[in-house]
Parts: structure tokens; C-alpha cells; sequence
């Protein structure tokens, strides 16, 4: 492609002090995501997923290395509100309603009411959720409120969605529904993704290029890039295509797992 | 009307009838003077606000008020309505104090907070160091009523003729129960509730002529008062904001007040000042002030006043 | 009029001072020069103000007259400081508190006592401290002890309400997970109440410190022994020693701000978990 | 509500129980000291009829303090200077004005001191030194500062109520609005929510427990405050003055009364912010 | 088999009332578990999979029916700590280093101190975080966090686990590995064990017993009792018997999702 890549990570490395000794999550991990991709990540627990998810995010100040999104640094990608951020864990806030959680960052980037509500009741609609906008998160079960906090990050129009494991608290049939509906969005807004995931079939399922990263410190151990078609119908997984990617991430994941 | 504030030394009783009487009777109105009368209270100093410009003129006892000239705070005697002292000390019996010899070893209550001059001055004549110890006396700070005596706590506590000693007596021991000790009678009398204003204020004659006017609708306030005790306890009683004062003791205070500004016309004895004045040098190691002090008192206004 | 500039500048100078410390990268010894130089500022501005306007010693004196005092005299001061800090605060800082602490607990352990005690605790509690001074004065005599006994009732409400507030703080996983292990009361209450009530126990603490200071001050307005730096107070207010009033109040400040910052010390090293601390 | 009845019956039984038998245990001394200098004896029924019925005793008995405040309530006036209503009402208003000042001013400082690093740095510690100073020992030159610029009646008063209420807020405040987690922050973060953003929407919410904790010893404190303001006014009017003038003529069952009158005030006023507390919580969904 | 039961629910209900009305989570539900059962539980997101495993743990009272744990009451049950229970959020205490927060359970249940040490060291070994012992729970990844909370309720001896997707947040290497240690923990120690998961190949790896759940109110769709052998090598995934049990565990859980 001609265009930058809209997110450029060189020789990023991110070690954490800790009471007993440093901890290196990251260590030279250079990766370029260009415009629309979608891009998983995956790897062992622990391999440093979510450290660069927020490194990307500006969550985190990396330790050596360079990281640019959309061309401008992190924090300015940040401040230009260039992403949306779903959490590895739900993280809402008890105070407010499912509906007004979702609301939450609608009301700090301020959209009209109107449009709130209107943004609101579409994205519970998409996350099958509908009817549980008045409810308070501990009236939710897990995997509902892992859904209204995919809902919180789809509510508003960011060019950039970044994904830790949003997936993980549901059964497959809302899974497959749920990434039927993300390759659909993905596909009519242009978006670029990252996704982190621990399922290989997920994996292999919604990406364009999948990342295999291996532990402590974490480094990137194989990117794969994938020649499946835009359009994927759910049983596209049963193809030979698919079973063979899937093999090369699992040798990936394998290898990883044996380095530890 | 010229407006006057005074400052009390005390919360609002008897002690100060005379004020009460003169703003009551219309004595001040008649000198054309529009008074304020500012109650004090357990951490008011009358010096202080004197200092602060709170009052211009303010009731006080001349041990604190010379302490507080020496400290740099220019206070003058314009008149001084009480003639003699009504401070005393009242003690137990079944303590053991019978004379000023068995106060050694004892416990006793003072009031501080610029009432110790007297007694210090007292004890360093008697010879006694109120560090404590065997020879010495232990001094407590007494607060603002009689428990001690009652708890057993000091042999002695500070009273005043017309106010404390009678709490003592309300609270169930008789007189027969105590021996006291009037300052008068030891000879360490120091001088009472006097009016002070400040020295610069004094030099301006239009604040010298309203002060001249209070001294005097406030002496004729007293004189009434003495004359009419029951009537000028009543007075008391209505300006008693706090609601708390008995008729009964009020009109006892005021009874026995009367005897303490009954030989004054207002106007200061030079003999008692000096006798104050040396009381106070004789301090002993820490007297209470250092040098023999001047322009503490003027005769100027109760001289215009009283004429 | 020079003085009243002098103190202008001196307050400029300290803000920009300061300002310039907290761009700097976080330290241990910024932490200790900021507020040493903001300090510094507001005496500045106050010799200006107290020398510029002429403000009458017995009202309000200057530092530097104060501090004067304050080295002239530290003999008096020491002994007011056992008298009062050692003596009085301490000891019914740690009686108040150990008392609140463990009737929260009792309260919290019984629904019955939470529903009767609680009222009736916050309404005891309530009871101004100021009027129970001279009432405490009478019951425990003259000395020391009566000044503990107003820091216990001072110190006892904040503590209280803390406290059982925090053994309330812990979310519903938690207490679930207790009791999967039938855990006994005592087990929660050490393993995992205790704990996360701590924060709010260290806000207790915390505002207890200050209390327990002026408790032991205040309380010898209403009686006391010859020594002390209540007792120093009072007395020198109506002698207008206003230096010396000030000194001891300095003397109360650093102690007030030394028993804060040990509480605050101890807080971190206990609570290192919680959000707040960790930054 | 009604399941609280019992237990509260019981407990105030108790006390009272424990009142009455500590009455006859401080007061005996006095009955004694009585008898022998009368020559009469003493017997357990005179002892507890005695100690229950002194005038100044050391403690008085619950009914003695009753009836002085039903004498001093509902027998008086509202406007009689000898009504306890009365004297309440100016306490009352001087607490509320402080409380409400305090609180104001705590918060506002909280707030500038969780966003602002200069001020962390700088002012809390002076906000606790500002607290070691015993406010009773200035209390009078406030007084008579503010006197001598011409400002006297509710304000003082309310200042020293403010002074000492405001504390408790800053303590309590800072820490509420530093108690949201990493990543509720770290979410405001990816949104680019501006600082007042993240307050109100976030640090505000989550600290809502720390802020009535707060207030409630607040309130206590300001009562206080209000108490302690009236004593160097001269002892005019209010609760303070009730106190320090049954206090000055060993009046104890008049400073009792004020006293469970000044409590009862405080106890209505930490239990309606309890209840807006609740109120507040629970429709925040934070309470369950 | 001639044992009672060791789990039997009866017609057990609960609703939950919540400020906009009731909500059923679960009706009518009816289910034996035996001795040494391994049963999975499978179903939509919010359909009452961790209030079922709640009512058995006794930390939710059912509005109506009966359930019994060991022949007595869920709650005596409790008392006589006859489960082990892992949460489906990690739920570690902030305070406590992963170490300790493994101890925990046993300082409560008084096991010696030289037990506690040397059973932290082997659970901690189990879930891959030996090395892990001294940090804080903030200071570990989520799966790592997840692998924790597992170690805890593994820590002890309890008759029976009670799991609420523990490997939810896991990658398929570290789960494939969890997955053979647990079923060979079963097998050795002939626990009874109930499992909530989302992934039908794991339920249909793991379990004796697959419940299906329906959702809303939360009934069972289907119980299927598994013909596969007690020993399992890992690639009897790729079996027919193995393909067709899952094939039926999907359609159950389509036909819930219909209902929906
Ligand atoms: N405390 C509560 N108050 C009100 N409703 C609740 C409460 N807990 C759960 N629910 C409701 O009960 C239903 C079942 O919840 P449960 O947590 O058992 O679902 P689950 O099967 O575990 O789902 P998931 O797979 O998403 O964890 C849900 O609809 C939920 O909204
Ligand atoms: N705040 C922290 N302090 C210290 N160490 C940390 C911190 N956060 C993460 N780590 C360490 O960094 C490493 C990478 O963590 P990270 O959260 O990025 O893993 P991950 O790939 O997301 O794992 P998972 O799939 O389990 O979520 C881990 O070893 C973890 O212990
Ligand atoms: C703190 C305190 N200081 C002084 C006195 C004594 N005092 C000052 S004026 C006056 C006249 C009263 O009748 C008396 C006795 C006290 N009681 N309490
Ligand atoms: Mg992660
Ligand atoms: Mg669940």
C-alpha cells in the first residue's frame, strides 16, 4: 500500500519495576498495521498482549522504542480520540446503568442526546442486550456485561478499535453472531482493528494479518498474513485455507510455549 | 450620639450593675453617649481588645492592665469604681488550713490568665515557692468554678466575695465549714475593676469629653445601683442574653458588690495605686512588673467628670 | 509600603518556586522541599504584613520575634510539650482509637448492636467535646488524665464512623469467596474485612491526630496543673505574651504535623494496595 | 425502620441503667463528705435518694436533666432567652452556615489537590499543620480581629465552625477522589475525557462513600466549631454559652441539658445526611 | 448407580428483583450429579449457569424447589467446606501477594504451615506461575490473574469443584494443558465437579455430563451423558464420537438461542 501505516510500532520494548525485580513484558517488537487491516493478536497468557494494546493506546509509557498512531505519537492519537478501547475485563462503572455506561463516553465527546439515545439503543441492539439498559452492571451476568463494554466502545465513531479479548466471557453462538456483526461493521466503516484473542479459529476467522507473539519478554514470534477473502461466511472455517493457517498459529503458539 | 463600646471583664452579671443600671435608667442617653456594653468571657482579654480597637473603653483589674502597659500596650486609669478588693481565697477546714502557716505542703486553686499577679505577689510575701514540694504550694489552675474545693482537689480556691464564695455555700458547705482569706486583710489587696482606655485615644479631647460623660452617667449608674440593689439585679437579669443567671444569686452579687464600690466616687486613690504598684514590683524572682511604671492613671476625667 | 512589597515578592517568589518543583520529576526530596517553601512564603508575607500595616504585637507578632521567643524559651516549652503531647494526647489518642476501633467492630459483628448501638453511639459520639471538657475535668482531676480522657471522647467519632464504614467496603465477590470457604467470623474479619477496611481506618487515624492535639490543648483551658501548653496558652493570652503564644502553637503545629505524617508513613506501608496510593 | 426499635430500646435502657448506678458511684463522694460534717449516717436507700437529687452534682441523674429540659424547652417561650430552643436556633444556624462553608472549602481544596501537583506538593501539609493549631486559643483573636474590622454576630462563629469542618472533608475527599481504579482511569483516558470530565463523571461518582463519611464527622465538627465560637463572645447566647455559663456556676445539670441538647442537634444532623446518604447511594446503585 | 446423588436440584427457581421488575434466571430446574460426575454446563451468555453454580455453593437462596449438596442442605454442605469454588472474575484480594492469596483458603481451614508452603508451590506449578509467588495481583496479566484464582480453589481438598469458566480468559495451549492436568486431577482424586464453559469442544473433552442451558428463565434444554472412555489423550477431539456429541451440544444450544 502507498498510504503510512496507521499504527507503526519500531523496536518497542516495556519492562515494569516491580517490588521484586523487573518484569520485561516487551522487548523489540517492531509490527506496521495499515489502514483497514484487522489484526489479532495472539499468544500465551502473559506474553505481553494487553502491554501493547496499551502502549498503541498510550496507556502505557514504553521503556525503549518508538510507537505512532495515525502518523503522531500515541498521546496525540489519544487526544484526537483516534480509538476505541474495549478492556479485558468489563470494568463498569457501578454507578451508572448499562445505558448509561455506554452513554458514558458519548456524553464526554459530546454527541446531542438525541444522537446519544439513538447511538445507545443501536449498539445494545448489536450486542443483544436490548432491554437491559436500565439495569446496573452487577445485575448482569459476565458475559452480558463483557457485551455492554464492546457496546461502550462501538457507541461512538472512531476510526481505530483496539480489542482485548472481548470475546473471551461468551458461548460460541454469541461469539459467532458477534463476529459476524464485527466483519460486518469492519467491512462497511473501514475501521482498523486490533483484536486480541486466545481462540485460534477466532483468530483466523476475522483477521487479515495474525500476530503469534511468544513470552517473557514478549516478542513477536510470526506474522501471518491471511489470503482469505473479505467476505467470510461463518462456515468459510470448515475450508482447507482455514485449517491451514490455523495449523501454522498453533506451530507458533507451540514453539512459544516450548521457548518457556 | 457619640458611640462608646466597653468591654467587660466578665460575662454579664452583677459585677458590672453600674454599666447595666446607667444604659438602663438612661443615664448614658442623658450625656448624649450611645453605649455598647460587650460581654467578655473566659478567653477574652479586655486588653487585647482594647488592642484590636474592639472597645474604647474596657473594665479590667490593674495588675493585668499595668502588665499589659509594661508590654508595650499604653492603658489608662480614668476612673476606678471599685474601692476595694473583693479577691480571697477560701479554704476547707477539714484540710487543715487554719492560718496562712498551713498553706505549705497544700494544693491551691488560682485563676491565671492575668488574675495571678495578686496571688503571686501573695505567696512570694509569705514566702512560699508555687513550684510544688514540701515547703512550697502546688498550684492548680483553677477553671471557672468551685469543684475543686468541692472534689477535694484543692485545700484552697480562688473566690470572690461576691460571686464564687457563694457558689461554695449553694453548693452545701457552710461558712463554718471554711476559713477565708480576704487580700484585703493580708494587706495584698491590688486594685479591681477599673475603666481603661488607651493613651493615644485619650489624647483627642473630643474622645476625652465622651469619656469624660461615660465616667460620669456610669458612676451615677453605680451610685444608683447601691441604692436600689434589688432593682439592679432585676436589670442584670433582663440583659443576660444567655438566660442562665438566678435571680437569687444575682441579687446577693449585687449586695455584696455594693460594699466594694461604696467608698469610691470614681475617681482613683493614689494611695491604694501605690500600694498596688508595690505589691506588683515585690514579685519576688518574677514580678509581675519591672519598673515602677508612669502615666498609668489621669485624674482628667473623673476631675471633669465628677465637677 | 516596603515591607507590603517585600511581601508581594516574597509571595511571587515561592508560587514560581514551587511551580518549577512540581514540573520536576517526582523525589523524595521534593515531596519535603515543597511545602518547606511554601511555608517559608506565607511567613514572609506575614513578617511583611504584620511590619507593613504596624499590626499591634499583642495582637497579632511577627514571626521573627516568634521565633525569638520560641529559642529563648524552650525549657518551658519542652515541659508544656510532655505535659500536654506525651502525657495527654498520646495516650488518649491511643485509648480513643483502640476503643472506636474495637466497638465498630462489635457493632459490625452484631446486627442487633448495629441497629442499637449505631444510633446511640453516633449520639454519645455527637456529644460536643467542648462541653464534656470541663465535665471530664471534674470526674478525672486536674492532671493529665483528664486530658486524655477529652482526646478519647474527641478522637472516639471519627474513628468510629471510619471504621465501620470500612468493614462495610468490601465488594460482594469478596465476602462470596469467604464464604465458600465457611470461613468463621473471625477469619473474615481478619483475612479479609480488616484489611480492606483500612483505608477508611487510616482516614480515622488520620483526622484523629489533629483532634487528639487540640483536645489535649483545649481541655487545659478548663483546669490543669501549672504546665502545659493549653495552660500556657490561656495564661499568656491575658499576660499578652502573644509570643509566646505563637511559639507554643508552633511547637503544637510541628507535633500536630509530625504525629500526621507518621500515621501517613504507616498508612502507606498498609494500605501500598489501594488505588490511592499506588498512582 | 421498625426492626431497629427493639435494639435501640434495649440499648438506651441499658445506658440508662449504667447512668443512674454511676450517678450514685460519682456523686456518693459528695453525700458522704455531707454526712460526716453533719454527724448523720448514711444508708443505702438515702444514698441513692441523695445522689439522684443534689443540686450540683458530679453527675446528674437522667430525670434531673429530663425535667430541666422540659423545663427549659417546652415550658418556655421559643423567643425566651431561658428557652433551650432558642439557644439551639443560634447554634444551630452558626453550624450550618460553617458546615456549609467547610464543606465548600474542602472540596474545593481536594479538588485542587488531587489535580493539581503544586498544590498536593505544597498545601496539605499546611492544611494539617492549619489543624494543630488550637482553635480555641485563636478562636478570641479571630474574634476580636474580625470584631475590629466590623464584622461580628453569625460569621465569626460560622468561620471556626468552617475552620474546624473543613478538614475532615479534605482528608476524606482526597482520598474518595483518588479511589477509582487504573483502569476506570485508564478508560477516561482512551476517550480523552478533559480533567473536569474525569471529575465529575468519574472521581466525583467514586467517592461518593469517602464524602458523607466525611460529612457526617464534618457536621460533628462544626457543631463544635459553633460551640467553641460562642464561648469568647461573651458567653451572649447559644448552646456554647449554656455550657460555659452552667459551667462557671457549677451548674451540671444545666451543661447536661445543653449538652444532650447539642447532641440530639447533632445526631438529627449526621442522621439526615445518613439519609440522603442512603437516598443518594441507592439511586446511584451503588448501595445494595 | 446405588449412591444418592451428590448434587440434586428439584424444580429449583430464582428470580431476582431488580428496580424495573423481576428477572427469572432460573425455572423449574431439575438435575441429579453423582459421585464423581464431571458435568459441564453450556448455554447463552445469561442464562443462569452462575447462579445454578451459585445455588449449589449456597450463596444464592433459591425463590423456590430444593437443592441438596452431599445429602444435606447447600448450606450445611457450605459449612463442612465440601467445595472448592473458582470465581468466573479472578476476585484476588489486593492486598495479598499471589502467594498469599492461594494461602488464604488454607489459614482459614488451618492446614500447617509447612502444608500451605509446600501446597503453594505445587498448585502454583499446576497453572505455569511458579516465579509468580511474590507479586501482586495488579501486576499480572489477566489469564495470569484467571490461572491464580484457579490455584486457589485447587489449594485445598474439597470433594467437589465448582468452576465458573475458569479458562475463559486462557490461550488454547495453556488450556490444553489446564484441561489434561485437571482431568487427570479428577481421575486421581475422584472429585465431583461442575464446570461452566463456553466452549463446546472442552465441555465435550472434559465432561461425563453435558447440561444444556436455555435461557430466560434459565432452563435445562438437554442433558447429555458422554460415551467417551474415562482416559482421554487429547487427540480424541478429532474423533467421530467426539465430532457428533458436540454436534448435538451445538444444536441444543441453537434451539435455545431460537427461543430467545
Ligand atoms: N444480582 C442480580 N440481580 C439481578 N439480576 C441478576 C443478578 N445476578 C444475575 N442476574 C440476572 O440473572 C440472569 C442469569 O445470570 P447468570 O449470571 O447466572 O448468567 P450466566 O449464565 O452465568 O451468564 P454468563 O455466561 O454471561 O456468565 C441474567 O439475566 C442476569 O441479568
Ligand atoms: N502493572 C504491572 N506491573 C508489573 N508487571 C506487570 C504489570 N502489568 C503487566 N505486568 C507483567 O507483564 C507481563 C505481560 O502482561 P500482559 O498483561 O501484557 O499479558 P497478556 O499477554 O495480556 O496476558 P493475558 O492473555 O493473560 O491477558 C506479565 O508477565 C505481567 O506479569
Ligand atoms: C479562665 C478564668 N480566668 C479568670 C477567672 C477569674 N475571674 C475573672 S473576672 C472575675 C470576676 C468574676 O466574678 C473572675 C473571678 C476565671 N473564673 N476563669
Ligand atoms: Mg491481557
Ligand atoms: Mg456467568
Amino acid at each position: 500500500m502507498s498510504t503510512a501505516p496507521v499504527i507503526s510500532a519500531q523496536n518497542l520494548s516495556l519492562t515494569f519495576e516491580t517490588n521484586d525485580g523487573p518484569v520485561h513484558a516487551l522487548k523489540d517488537v517492531s509490527l506496521d498495521i495499515e489502514k483497514g487491516d484487522f489484526v489479532s493478536f495472539i499468544g500465551p497468557s502473559g506474553c505481553g498482549k494487553t502491554t501493547f494494546l496499551r502502549c498503541m493506546a498510550d496507556l502505557e509509557q514504553p521503556t525503549g522504542g518508538e510507537i505512532t498512531v495515525n502518523g503522531v505519537s500515541a498521546a496525540e492519537a489519544r487526544r484526537a480520540r483516534a480509538y476505541g478501547y474495549v478492556f479485558q475485563a468489563a470494568g463498569l462503572y457501578p454507578w451508572r446503568t448499562i445505558g448509561g455506561n455506554i452513554r458514558l463516553p458519548l456524553e464526554i465527546m459530546g454527541y446531542s442526546k438525541a444522537d446519544q439515545a439513538a447511538r445507545v439503543r443501536q449498539v445494545l441492539e448489536l450486542v443483544e442486550l436490548a432491554g437491559f439498559e436500565r439495569k446496573f452492571p452487577w445485575q448482569l451476568s459476565g458475559g452480558m456485561q463483557q457485551r455492554a463494554s464492546i457496546a461502550r466502545a462501538l457507541a461512538f465513531d472512531a476510526d481505530i478499535l483496539l480489542m482485548d479479548e472481548p470475546f473471551g466471557a461468551l458461548d460460541e453462538i454469541v461469539r459467532d453472531h458477534l463476529n459476524e456483526q464485527l466483519l460486518r461493521l469492519w467491512a462497511r466503516t473501514q475501521k482498523t482493528i486490533a483484536f486480541v484473542t486466545h481462540s485460534i479459529p477466532e483468530a483466523v476467522y476475522l483477521s487479515t494479518k495474525i500476530v503469534v507473539m511468544s513470552p517473557r519478554p514478549g516478542r513477536i514470534a510470526d506474522v501471518i498474513d491471511s489470503p482469505l477473502p473479505k467476505e467470510r461466511p461463518l462456515d468459510i472455517r470448515e475450508t482447507p485455507e482455514f485449517l491451514e493457517i490455523a495449523h501454522r498459529v498453533r506451530e507458533g503458539l507451540r514453539a512459544g510455549h516450548a521457548d518457556d | 450620639a457619640d458611640d462608646v463600646t466597653l468591654q467587660l471583664k466578665w460575662v454579664t452579671q452583677a459585677q458590672f450593675a453600674g454599666y447595666y443600671v446607667a444604659q438602663d435608667k438612661g443615664f448614658y442617653d442623658e450625656e448624649d453617649l450611645n453605649v455598647t456594653i460587650k460581654p467578655g468571657g473566659p478567653d477574652i482579654a479586655p486588653t487585647q481588645v482594647l488592642a484590636g480597637g474592639g472597645a474604647d473603653v474596657a473594665v479590667e483589674w490593674m495588675p493585668a492592665a499595668l502588665a499589659a502597659r509594661e508590654k508595650g500596650l499604653p492603658m489608662v486609669n480614668i476612673a476606678q469604681p471599685f474601692k476595694s478588693s473583693g479577691m480571697m481565697l477560701t479554704c476547707r477546714k477539714d484540710a487543715g488550713i487554719e492560718t496562712t502557716d498551713d498553706f505549705k505542703g497544700k494544693t491551691l486553686g488560682v485563676w491565671f490568665f492575668g488574675n495571678e499577679f495578686p496571688f503571686l505577689s501573695w505567696m512570694s510575701k509569705l514566702e512560699l515557692p508555687t513550684e510544688g514540694g514540701e515547703d512550697g504550694v502546688t498550684v492548680l489552675k483553677q477553671g471557672f468554678n468551685v469543684d475543686p474545693l468541692l472534689q477535694n482537689q484543692a485545700a484552697c480556691v480562688s473566690t470572690m466575695t461576691y460571686n464564687e464564695y457563694w457558689q461554695v455555700i449553694d453548693a452545701g458547705l457552710t461558712p463554718d465549714d471554711l476559713n477565708v482569706f480576704k487580700y484585703e486583710e493580708q494587706g495584698v489587696a491590688t486594685l479591681e475593676d477599673g475603666l481603661y482606655a488607651l493613651e493615644e485615644n485619650l489624647a483627642d479631647p473630643a474622645f476625652e469629653d465622651k469619656m469624660v460623660r461615660f465616667v460620669r452617667a456610669s458612676m451615677k449608674g453605680w451610685k444608683y445601683a447601691e441604692e436600689n440593689p434589688d432593682e439592679a439585679a432585676e436589670i442584670v437579669l433582663d440583659n443576660d442574653a444567655s438566660g442562665a443567671q438566678t435571680e437569687e444569686h444575682q441579687k446577693r452579687m449585687m449586695g455584696e458588690v455594693a460594699k466594694l464600690t461604696a467608698g469610691s466616687n470614681g475617681a482613683l486613690d493614689e494611695a491604694d495605686y501605690e500600694r498596688t504598684v508595690q505589691s506588683l514590683l515585690s514579685g519576688g524572682s518574677d514580678p509581675v512588673i519591672t519598673v515602677e511604671p508612669s502615666g498609668a492613671w489621669t485624674h482628667a476625667i473623673t476631675d471633669k467628670a465628677l465637677n | 509600603m516596603i515591607w507590603l512589597v517585600f511581601a508581594a515578592v516574597a509571595w511571587a517568589f515561592g508560587m514560581w518556586v514551587n511551580i518549577r518543583l512540581a514540573r520536576l520529576r517526582p523525589a523524595r526530596w521534593v515531596s519535603f522541599a515543597a511545602p518547606l517553601v511554601f511555608g517559608a512564603t506565607l511567613i514572609a508575607v506575614w513578617e511583611g504584613i504584620v511590619r507593613g500595616l504596624e499590626i499591634s504585637q499583642v495582637l497579632l507578632p511577627a514571626p521573627s520575634l516568634i521565633a525569638l521567643r520560641l529559642v529563648s524559651s524552650l525549657d518551658i516549652l519542652w515541659v508544656d510539650f510532655v505535659q500536654t503531647v506525651l502525657k495527654g494526647a498520646l495516650s488518649g489518642y491511643v485509648l480513643g482509637c483502640g476503643a472506636a476501633f474495637l466497638i465498630a467492630v462489635a457493632i459490625d459483628r452484631f446486627p442487633f448492636l448495629q441497629r442499637g448501638l449505631l444510633p446511640v453511639g453516633n449520639f454519645v459520639a455527637a456529644l460536643p467535646v467542648i462541653g464534656m471538657a470541663p465535665i471530664l475535668v471534674m470526674w478525672f482531676g486536674f492532671d493529665w488524665q483528664s486530658k486524655a480522657a477529652v482526646v478519647v471522647v474527641m478522637v472516639f467519632f471519627p474513628m468510629l464512623v471510619n471504621t465501620v464504614q470500612g468493614l462495610q467496603a468490601t465488594d460482594a465477590m469478596q465476602r462470596d469467596l469467604m464464604r465458600t470457604y465457611a470461613a468463621s467470623y473471625w477469619a473474615t474479619l481478619f483475612k479479609l474485612r480488616l484489611p480492606a477496611a483500612m483505608p477508611f481506618v487510616f482516614n480515622g487515624l488520620k483526622i484523629g491526630t489533629t483532634l487528639a492535639l487540640i483536645g489535649a490543648i483545649v481541655a487545659e483551658f478548663f483546669g490543669s496543673p501549672v504546665r502545659g501548653m493549653g495552660f500556657r496558652i490561656s495564661t499568656s493570652v491575658g499576660q499578652l505574651a502573644l509570643d509566646l503564644v505563637w511559639a507554643e502553637i508552633v511547637v503544637a503545629a510541628i507535633a500536630g504535623s509530625a504525629f500526621y505524617g507518621a500515621m501517613s508513613l504507616f498508612e502507606r506501608r498498609v494500605t501500598f494496595w489501594h488505588p490511592s496510593q499506588r498512582n | 425502620m421498625r426492626s431497629s426499635f427493639l435494639p435501640v430500646l434495649t440499648v438506651v435502657g441499658v445506658l440508662f441503667a449504667l447512668w443512674y448506678a454511676a450517678a450514685v458511684w460519682l456523686n456518693a463522694d459528695w453525700t458522704y463528705d455531707k454526712a460526716t460534717r453533719s454527724g448523720e449516717t448514711v444508708t443505702a436507700t438515702s444514698l441513692v435518694a441523695d445522689t439522684w437529687a443534689q443540686k450540683k452534682p458530679k453527675l446528674p441523674a437522667p430525670h434531673q436533666v429530663a425535667s430541666e429540659i422540659w423545663d427549659t424547652t417546652v415550658m418556655k417561650k421559643v423567643t425566651s432567652k431561658r428557652s433551650l430552643v432558642y439557644h439551639s436556633w443560634i447554634t444551630l444556624s452558626a453550624t450550618l452556615l460553617g458546615f456549609g462553608m467547610g464543606t465548600l472549602l474542602g472540596v474545593l481544596l481536594a479538588v485542587g489537590i488531587v489535580f493539581n501537583r503544586v498544590m498536593d506538593m505544597s498545601v496539605m501539609p499546611w492544611v494539617i499543620a492549619s489543624q494543630t493549631i488550637p482553635i480555641l486559643a485563636i478562636a478570641p483573636m479571630i474574634i476580636v480581629v474580625l470584631n475590629a474590622v466590623g464584622v461580628s454576630g453569625l460569621l465569626p462563629k460560622a468561620m471556626i465552625s468552617m475552620y474546624l469542618s473543613f478538614f475532615p472533608v479534605v482528608v476524606g475527599m482526597v482520598k474518595g477522589l483518588r479511589s477509582p481504579d487504573q483502569m476506570q482511569l485508564d478508560q477516561m483516558r482512551t476517550w480523552h475525557a478533559s480533567a473536569g470530565q474525569t471529575f465529575w463523571k468519574l472521581r466525583l461518582p467514586a467517592s461518593m462513600p469517602y464524602f458523607f463519611t466525611s460529612l457526617k464527622i464534618a457536621m460533628a465538627a462544626s457543631l463544635v466549631g459553633a460551640i467553641i465560637g460562642e464561648l469568647p463572645t461573651g458567653a451572649v447566647a447559644g448552646l456554647g454559652a449554656r455550657l460555659l455559663a452552667g459551667s462557671y456556676y457549677g451548674q451540671t445539670i444545666q451543661i447536661w441539658s445543653a449538652l444532650i441538647m447539642a447532641a440530639a442537634l447533632a445526631a438529627l444532623l449526621v442522621g439526615i445526611i445518613g439519609l440522603i446518604q442512603r437516598v443518594t447511594l441507592k439511586r446511584m446503585g451503588m448501595a445494595r
